[in-house]
């Protein structure tokens, strides 16, 4: 078959050559968008295109068909220079009803290919879209290159001698969409078929109905007049190796497993499931012959305090949730701090505060995870700033971690979780290793389980060891012995230990650096999964000419040592976030700088106009 | 767990040095005895041992142990032992807990530690009261009860720790009397014997805020009366002369006198291994219309959580080989750039 | 609740004006529907009723009514709703939870709330999944059970929601299906007239992440073999040909075939107010040991703890007069500064 | 009796006038000191003094007999002059065992009265004090007036008559130790005997036994030598009034109670007990009378929740905990405030982090309460700076929380908690109402659940009411309708309202003044608890003709709007605080203004003179 296909991929229509493009595929939640927004990606990234993608789909299984609450889009950007966000206007929009169209259409720019499914533009299509006419036939059209595609009847067509049910043969039509994009970009339909084969190898006439479906809107793209030429976009020249296409949560999945090798633990995961951090649940799930324990509590308390009795064992305790189970876990991070034990916590950011926008993407859980717990209780918290970089933060962590006797927050979000870009395939056996030492009983008798060393970190003795029997809880108690104690002045000590040993992280991680000039007018500072538009926007606020410069933060507590003398380089200092200004908070008190917020509380990423707007007009008032 | 080579040891090699900080007179301290001199009859070295508790009075016992140790926070020290049981299951695991911590906000962790069936012991100290937050009433307090925070009296049904253990198919369950030194230390070996989660609720007098809640079941003198001794394979009968039992009509349960034509053939016949409806007749066996019954109720074998999950993770090195993260990284769709 | 002068109400009074957002072909859309069959009967004006829901696809339940709402958060929704319903004894409050919501996270608050018997009544859709988080494993689903969270199968042994409400000694108890409407909507009917907590558990088919699950028990074909219709005073018979029965031997329950020698005389009957224990009995029977009984297990009156909880005050108000603030001020040690 | 006492009370021995006197009473936990200084406290109260008091109990209900641990103490400072802390410095120290000699001598000041019970001084009693020789021997003893009472054996003399068992006698000897206390300050007996004849009403023969200690304790000082002279204080000139003695969990209570019927509402309070929380539970539990629904929850959770239902439904829902419980609260405050009903959460602060030092004051928890939850979820705050202080506090909460419709946060400490002082009592037909209207369904056909007034607040519709009908969610919503909303801009309009509505409480609370010169060297600025230190402190350091103001911070989310003024009038600002710098990171943040800290974490209130000494090096530097 591999052979029919690549002859027939071979367009004889005419081709331009673009150094990038951003698509975005908008459907009913049950047309398979997703689906086939990650075929799209894969295939981009195995022909060598920088990608990154962005899927946004509703908080109901299956809302309502045809509805507006109901569309679900995945829009991704695929080029052949490096990209760091999915892209803020898209190239082209493929709409599969009127409700994907109305709410789309804002994010098309003007003269970009706009394909239409227009058989599900039919009166009760509108209808269900609240539209009372179509808004195909309104004069804004003319600003888009239409394409009207009968994609019911051709896709009936295709499949028709397989004799399937109408729901059946309906259900294919989003393999002709995707045959259609294929054909327009060039890309392989190789991947993708091989995709269909697994997945309905069970149902083999709903294999080959989808594979025809494919092919017939490849054919469709390829005779018909309609979509013109077609686009090639070439491959990134990426730093070389062998890479592979990362989500967010899979990289964080796949970064703890690597975590736990690297230091020779078993990797336990407790948790509870919640939007949109449930996927790293299921990825971590499969690897059971990894050694992977995977345990699905009763709720986030359970999760995390199973975690503890994990880590008290002398594994790797890790917990994971998104905002409101991070809400729950509060008080048993604070055990976990008082136990001074190496732990993961994990936080994957919604729109909040309360149940809020479970789907959607914030920024807004980073006070929360700095001093959501009563009384004094500090806690080193990294950021990921990209779906594989997930995979280093969950290293890094463990690192911190067992290194210094506590538990580390990772802070995502529901945009990098979901999100993807293409991953450098590390050599596991290159990496550093992570060396992790539990006292055996050799000098029983000189053993106090809170005796410190030079970083302040207790030793890690665990149940089994002869001779180092000893007893940890939540009551203050007196540092090198451990034994309960309500002393002021051991208290103070102890307040001021936690903190201190949170403060000496700073010793294990890099100085902070910008890119972009040294000192000027404007620093902009990132955190978290604004990292790729903010960095992308300073570059383009670079080539206007601004002085301009920006700092990634990839450490939020502590902060970098050096951080105060960079920010002051800076006639101003503009913090961009997804939220009312927590980092800005942070820097402001720390540093007594006047740093500007740029703050975007909407449920979806920045776009990078935006934010060079801002930029040149701080600049302007610099 | 094999006992060769292991020194003999004796109750004090379980006592921890820390000074056991209990008002004089509380219950605890008979719970605290019995448990370090059941202890060395398991031949498990104290290294070996890990006791986990929550947030009250009872929770302090930990420290009080030799052994390994984590007092938690109120009501989660099942999940804490849950974690630290299936990634340990070389460790023995025992959580301690109170009528609070265990029932009140623990309620929901402890019926999944149940339903889970983890391979440990869970003691729950029921004082019928909070202790350690000095004296409001706690699930097991009886309605009326008048506390700090029930002046008028307590209005809640109260929990019956034996039918909610039953009612999440707990596999070991069983009751014993702080007072009664010699049933509390033979309960508490029996739990340590089961393999799977043994439950033991033990009535434990708290002497400051809830004196004699007990008094009917653990004086001498009213015992015999108020309480049944489970025997397994034994009739049901009780009273200072053995001379009452428990008989069962249709799916009632009465008293009946010996003699007069009742004889002990007509009685229950207690079998710890029969069906839940035994055990929950058992549970339902509540003062002042029932004696109540102490010992096992119920020890039945079922397949533990932490076996399971260990079964599935070796099963899956089997099947699958183990796991190679370079060959995990390299698999599916991958593509080279120069 | 008097119904004079009310206007007569129909189904459609009850529905709210916002989209149903479900999944086609979801369990959820019958239960609504059955719902808002019911209500009218009660002679209960919209104003009066307020819908109380976790988080999951079945707590978006009270959007869809026209009543009095709160979506609250996840296994929190008994919480919220005894504190209405103390406050707001006049109030009609429904609970509407999910599997995952009522016995995952919010188990203890259930325990609590049926062991209370606050007077409200309860619904839990069970589809044995976590729907709204899109198909892991939930606290119902059966040991073995491939979900996205359990990719070997679940090791957990399921909760049997029956045997935990009546652990908690429910005073109400019920079970029906999604698509057996009628015995649906009469079971709500039931559960509406009861006095104190009644907690129905639905059967409810995802049919986007576990279709079927329910089959046995749903299906016309299955259903009379899989089934056991309880009536109150009537023996237990199942079967498409009404020839099988339950009968109690001891403390056993075993299926029988009626005839050759056996007659409906040697069966179990039915008995609402029954002793618990035959209501744990009936709980016990789960396929495919046994047929599943649906309708109402058990139907006894006690105390609502927000009546005695009104009774208190009233009686302090009573004993004590209503409370002075000027007068307590002033009352015990006090001096005046000229 | 009253007569006999009155003529007995006269003491013929030389009187020695002071303004000011502070006791401690310490002892074992056994030993009644809490209630022996309660009792002296109401006494002096009654005499008019001025009072303030500062009890310290261990966290186990009763430790080992005689350990250090063991060792329970209850300071009180009565004076003829305001005073706002229970003092610095001990007068007179009486010392029921030798570990509470121990722990406790270092307060006394140098030649003052030290008071012990010589019969507990023996050789077991010294080493379960884990000491060697009796501390009474040792030269440090000649720094303080040194009596020795053989209390043991007087107080069985007094009470052998009566044929008690010696378990019984010894109990007697805290009413013994009463007397002569009593007799030491020429306090009167009358109010204590009332108390020993309601409370042990019930078993006379322990009743006549106490009353019999305490004449004999009196008498004890009045015939032998070793007391000396006694002393007097004279009443303070407290503004007119009729007052009470009040605790500030009593207070709280008392507040609540009083707020609910000025506001016409029904008081619902869902709470789980919690040291040092549970008081409040205790006390409103007894007023059924007052139609006070108290709701022992199962757990924090449930009883958020349970307090969320009742606002709902129109009744003014509490709830309360101390740090642990608000962790464990933060989901459901989040729902509170998504649902925009009217609450109140309380949290009486303890030493953290975790189970930290439960029965110990420390402040530590307001970031907790300002951030700990997920999402953008700001609330108000208040924090209560006194006991009797709280009764005020608690009412200006529900007007802020039923005017604006969202919960309001209190904040009190273990310190407030169980202290006491002297309150005016209030007539409550002077106070002025808290106007709460419920829209009637008059003008159904308008309602919008989610509509807003003048200060953003929506209607409190509540069931019941016809044509109301509405849901309410943790979902984010559309304003005005409620109906949820995945809308982006409504998204960021929602959590600017939510914001805005916070900040409108500003309108309704006073700008901020300070005591003592408006503009200057420094501004001390505290919050809280430690009120009383900071005042007296800043007092002191004006009078040393220190350059000095007070700023005390009543509301801590929003802040007053002149606050950002005032602060900029000083050349510096301390902040001293029992955190590690907590409304420092706000106010530095907030104003860019570099103020220091002076941070102790010892699970103790501040002393005057180390915030003195504190103030005047700062001043120094200016
Ligand atoms: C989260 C939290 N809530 C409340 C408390 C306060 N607290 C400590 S122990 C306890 C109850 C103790 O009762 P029980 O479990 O019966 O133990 P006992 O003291 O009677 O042995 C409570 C409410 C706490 N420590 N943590
Ligand atoms: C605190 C918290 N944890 C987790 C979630 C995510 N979550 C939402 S619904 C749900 C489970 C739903 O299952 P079930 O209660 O059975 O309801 P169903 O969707 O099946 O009707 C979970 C885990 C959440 N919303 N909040
Ligand atoms: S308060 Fe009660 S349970 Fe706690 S130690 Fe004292 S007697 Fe024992
Ligand atoms: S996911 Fe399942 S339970 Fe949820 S709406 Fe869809 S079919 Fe119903
Ligand atoms: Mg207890
Ligand atoms: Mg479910």
């Amino acid at each position: 078959m591999s052979t029919d296909v690549a002859s027939l991929e071979q367009s004889s229509k005419p081709v331009q050559y673009v150094s990038g493009v951003t698509v975005r595929l908008a459907g009913d939640s049950g047309d398979g968008m997703q689906l086939l927004g990650t075929q799209l990606t894969n295939t981009s990234a195995l022909l060598g295109n920088d990608i990154a993608t962005f899927p946004d789909f509703p908080a109901e299984i299956r809302a309502p068909r045809g509805t507006r609450a109901g569309v679900s889009g995945f829009q991704v950007q695929f080029a052949s220079h490096e990209v760091f966000t999915p892209g803020d206007v898209v190239d082209a929009l493929i709409a599969m009803n009127p409700a994907a169209l109305v709410t789309n259409l804002a994010d098309l720019r003007k003269g970009g290919l706009l394909i239409v499914n227009e058989d599900n533009f039919e009166d009760k299509d509108l209808k269900l879209a609240n539209l009372k006419t179509s808004p195909l036939e309104e004069p804004a059209m003319e600003n888009y290159r239409l394409v009207r595609v009968p994609m019911n009847k051709l896709t009936m067509e295709a499949v028709k001698e397989l004799g399937l049910s109408v729901k059946e043969a309906d259900r294919c039509k989003n393999f002709f969409a995707m045959g259609m994009v294929f054909w327009l970009y060039g890309r392989s339909m190789e991947p993708t078929l091989r995709f269909i084969r697994d997945k309905f190898s069970k149902t083999p006439d709903i294999q080959k109905a989808n594979e025809k479906a494919l092919l017939a809107g490849w054919a469709f793209g390829e005779t018909t007049e309609t979509l013109g030429a077609s686009y090639r976009v070439e491959p990134a020249s990426l730093t070389p190796g062998l890479y592979r296409n990362m989500m967010g949560n899979q990289a964080l999945a796949w970064g703890l497993m690597t975590a736990a090798q690297l230091s020779g633990k078993q990797l336990f995961y407790g948790s509870y499931p919640i939007t949109p951090a449930s996927d790293i649940l299921h990825e971590l799930s499969r690897f059971k012959n990894f050694g992977v324990y995977t345990f699905q509590a009763e709720d986030e308390i359970a999760a995390v305090c199973s975690a503890i009795g994990a880590a008290y064992g002398g594994s790797m305790g890790v917990t994971t949730s998104s905002g409101p189970g991070i809400a729950l876990k509060a008080e048993a991070m604070g055990l976990a701090l008082m136990l001074e034990l190496p732990m993961i916590i994990i936080d994957v950011q919604r729109g909040g505060p309360s149940t809020g926008l479970p789907t959607k993407t914030e920024q807004a859980d980073l006070l929360q995870v700095l001093f959501g717990r009563n009384g004094e209780s500090p806690l080193p918290v990294i950021a990921a700033r990209s779906p594989a970089d997930c995979f280093d933060t969950a290293i890094e962590a463990w690192r911190i971690a067992s290194r210094l006797m506590m538990p580390v927050v990772i802070l995502s979000d529901g945009y990098i979780a979901n999100g993807a870009e293409p991953w450098l395939i590390p050599d596991v056996n290159q990496m550093e290793k992570i060396q992790i030492q539990h006292p055996d009983g050799s000098d029983a008798a000189n053993f106090k389980p809170y005796r410190r060393d030079d970083m302040l970190a207790r030793p890690w003795a665990i149940p089994g060891t002869p001779g180092l029997m000893h007893r940890v809880g939540g009551i203050e108690k007196e540092d090198v012995t451990g034994n309960i104690s309500y002393d002021p002045e051991n208290h103070q000590h102890m307040v001021r230990t936690r903190e201190q040993k949170v403060a000496n992280v700073a010793k294990m991680i890099p100085p902070a650096t910008v890119l972009g000039p040294e000192s000027g007018d404007l620093l902009v500072v990132s955190w978290g999964g604004t990292y790729g538009a903010c960095m992308t926007a300073v570059k383009q606020a670079q080539e206007m000419g601004l002085s301009v410069a920006h700092l990634h933060l990839r450490h939020l507590n502590p902060f970098p040592s050096n951080l105060g003398h960079v920010l002051k380089q800076y006639r101003k200092v503009l913090i961009p976030e997804l939220n009312m200004g927590q980092l800005r908070m942070l820097i402001r008190a720390k540093y007594l700088v006047d740093a500007i917020g740029y703050n975007k509380v909407k449920g979806k990423p920045f776009s990078v106009v935006e934010l060079v707007e801002q930029i040149s007009n701080v600049c302007k008032t610099a | 767990m094999s006992t060769v080579n292991l020194p003999v040891l004796k109750a004090a090699d379980f006592a921890s040095d820390q000074d056991v900080r209990w008002c004089p007179g509380c219950g605890d301290y008979s719970i605290l005895a019995q448990m370090k001199k059941v202890l060395p009859e398991l031949g498990i070295p104290p290294e070996q041992m890990v006791f986990v508790s929550g947030i009250g009075c009872s929770s302090r016992f930990p420290y009080y142990m030799n052994t390994y140790g984590v007092h938690s926070i109120h009501g989660r020290a099942p999940a804490v032992a849950t974690g630290l049981k299936v990634t340990r299951p070389d460790l023995k695991v025992w959580v301690i807990t109170g009528d609070g911590d265990a029932l009140s906000i623990g309620g929901n962790h402890f019926v999944h530690l149940l339903r889970r069936n983890v391979n440990l012991n869970i003691i729950l100290f029921n004082n019928r009261i909070y202790g350690l937050t000095k004296g409001q009433y706690s699930p097991t307090s009886p309605e009326g009860q008048v506390t700090k925070s029930t002046p008028m009296g307590a209005i809640d049904h109260p929990l019956n720790p034996m039918l909610l253990a039953l009612g999440a198919e707990a596999t070991f369950v069983a009751r014993s009397i702080d007072a009664h030194v010699k049933h509390l230390a033979a309960t508490l070996k029996r739990a340590a014997e089961h393999k799977g989660t043994a439950f033991v609720e033990v009535y434990q007098n708290c002497n400051v805020f809830n004196d004699g809640a007990w008094n009917y079941a653990a004086d001498r003198a009213t015992r015999d009366d108020n309480v049944i001794e489970l025997e397994h394979g034994k009739p049901l009968i009780f009273g200072k002369e053995r001379d009452k039992g428990i008989r069962l009509v249709g799916t009632k349960i009465e008293v009946v006198k010996l003699g007069n034509g009742i004889s002990e053939s007509d009685l229950l016949v207690h079998d710890e291994q029969g069906d839940l409806i035994h055990s929950f007749l058992l549970a339902r066996m509540r003062r002042a219309e029932f004696p109540e019954p102490i010992g096992v109720f119920r020890d039945i074998q079922s397949p533990t959580f932490d076996d399971q999950m260990n079964d599935q993770i070796k099963l899956a090195k089997q099947k699958r080989g183990p796991g190679d993260l370079n060959q995990l990284f390299r698999s599916g769709d991958t593509w080279q750039v120069a």
